[in-house]
């Protein structure tokens, strides 16, 4: 049984992304030197030998997903599990804690101009955004950061995968990426 | 009233020179607003906030049917618009570069635009995650034996979870309160009724009859407007003391003519 | 695009078996005949290349899973758990049953708003909450309490020391109603 099997199969029967450090538990014979190697080797073999599926990082773990050509295929099956769109105040809600983590809802709301609750409650109940803390104030309000089910659902895998404020073409004045003296008080 | 944005459909109409918006079409008076601009080629850093408010104010008055809540939001921004114009007109020691009254509205919307563009961008890289698809049927497997598993969730992060529960009475409340819709013109009306009748009336007398926050908003609007037209006068010896309405050097003229009102309503 | 990629991306990404009539709806351009060939093809494939997955058929049409000899891989890997920590969702439910033991899961479930059948197994198999009796009412519902464990592991010597009671949500304070208590065993 060689590395790289070992990895495939655990790979092929797990339904989360796992990290090079989890898949050493299969085995004790294997570490995570190892691990990667056989993760570089499967990468190349299912390249070469043209798989429908690839090994992709997410986050700080691999998985097993479909070549997006395929979709077209996919899409016309029942039994081939779709993960919902997010709606757009959900994507806005989402996108000021992706950049402003940790931050508390209230600010969230300022940033909007709208009431968030609702929106933060599908963030936290999809596992996209989790409390990681609590910030300094009146209430000691929760502040809220992404989740490693946030980059999946997007498909990064690392936060640098995020667009960079100074690529975008809308920017403050003095150049400066979103500002961190909003105050809260609305 | 927060609708998905269609980009494929304008969501604004220039009609007889006024900008009619569906604000059904916004997520909340920042895109709102943003919209009112972009779509004018208006510069952002020199808003002609007279004019802007105008049309912001018209199209919230078209926000009939939406929940008190998310009108309150729209109603809001209105009294800031309206707060910033004000301000403007006044001269001061703060009316000068460094304190234009734009500035943390403008700082507000470039900011709002921003995270707009990164929820788009968000928008793509989902759509492409969405054409790969994971592992669809995986192996029973046996349960984890989780009770000899390494634990080190700390006392802080329970007592957080704790904290950030919201009462579920709020969630349940789904059902929609059906309000009146309130015109800025039955305000007007109400106001110039009260002055007419004894040539000043208490603002807080005035709203008194509702609980709701958009007569108040509304009621204030109609104030300021008629106070632009000279209609009333507007009192107040100090900040936070009671507000007066007075009948005004203009009081019984255009109230004549109902269409001159509208026009100058909107 | 070959039938043989089409067909093993459907079988890779379909949660259920598929037979070869359910596989031909992917393309118009297929018919059985054709994926009964790719299904061949993916067979031979699969044995010639040693992967450790292979193409079964079962009662319901063909699936990909992996092979009976990487099992004591699989299963070394499942007692290892993914993390040490718990999730948003978890820790919700531990603080909620920490706070208004004995409580039933569909008072938990009232409390968050969502099903919580996952998350309180997840907490049972952690050792951190217990059954500790039955609720009065239809069903006689389980009721749960967290146990020596937890208060080993968070450092209480009894419930009476579980910290600033008087900041919590209102719905988590002791004797607070819970108004889902009706609706749910009703």
């Amino acid at each position: 049984m060689n590395d790289a099997s070992i990895v495939e199969a655990i790979l092929f029967a797990s339904d989360a992304p796992l990290a090079a450090g989890d898949i050493v538990r299969a085995d004790e014979a294997l570490d995570e030197d190892r691990v990667e190697a056989a993760l570089t080797a499967l990468r190349d073999e299912y390249d070469r030998s043209g798989r429908a599926f690839e090994l992709r990082q997410v986050a700080d773990g691999y998985q097993l997903i479909t070549r997006p050509e395929f979709a077209p295929y996919l899409e016309r099956f029942d039994t081939v599990p779709r993960t919902s769109r997010l709606s757009g105040p959900a994507l806005e809600a989402l996108a000021i804690v992706a950049y402003r983590q940790p931050i508390s809802r209230v600010e969230v709301e300022y940033i909007r101009g709208v009431n968030s609750t609702g929106v933060i409650r599908t963030l936290l109940d999809r596992g996209l955004i989790e409390a990681v803390g609590r910030g300094e104030g009146v209430g000691r309000p929760v502040l809220y950061g992404t989740t490693g089910r946030f980059m999946e659902h997007f498909g990064f895998a690392s936060l640098d995968d995020l667009p960079r404020p100074e690529e975008l073409p809308v920017v403050l004045r003095d150049g400066a990426p979103l500002a961190g003296e909003a105050d809260a008080e609305g | 009233m927060i609708l998905e944005r269609d980009g494929s459909r304008d969501p604004g109409t220039i009609e007889d020179g006024l900008l009619v918006v569906e604000t059904e079409r916004f997520h909340g008076p920042l895109d709102l607003l943003l919209h009112l601009i972009r779509t004018q080629d208006i510069d952002i850093f020199d808003i002609p906030i007279a004019r802007i408010t105008r049309q912001f104010l018209t199209a919230i008055e078209e926000l009939h049917d939406g929940d008190v809540d998310e009108a309150g939001e729209f109603l809001e921004m209105a009294a800031t618009l309206v707060r910033i114009k004000a301000r403007m007109l006044l001269p001061g020691p703060a009316d000068d570069e460094d304190h234009d009254p734009r500035a943390e509205l403008v700082r507000r919307l470039l900011e709002y635009e921003q995270i707009r563009e990164i929820a788009s961008r968000l928008r793509s890289a989902e759509d492409d995650r969405g054409r790969r698809f994971g592992k669809g049927f995986v192996q029973p497997r046996s349960r984890p034996a989780l009770m000899d598993a390494p634990l080190t969730v700390t006392w802080e992060d329970v007592f957080a979870a704790a904290l950030a529960i919201e009462a579920p009475v709020e969630r349940e409340r789904e059902h929609r309160v059906e309000t009146r819709p309130v015109s800025m013109r039955e305000k007007v009306d109400l106001i110039v009724a009260a002055v007419t009748q004894r040539r000043r009336i208490e603002f807080a007398k005035l709203i008194a009859p509702w609980k709701e926050r958009i007569h108040g908003v509304m009621t204030f609007l109609a104030g300021l407007e008629l106070g632009r037209r000279r209609v009333v006068t507007l009192r107040q010896t100090e900040p936070f003391s009671p507000l007066w309405i007075y009948r005004g050097p203009n009081a019984g003229i255009g109230s004549a003519d109902p269409s001159a009102d509208d026009e100058a309503l909107r």
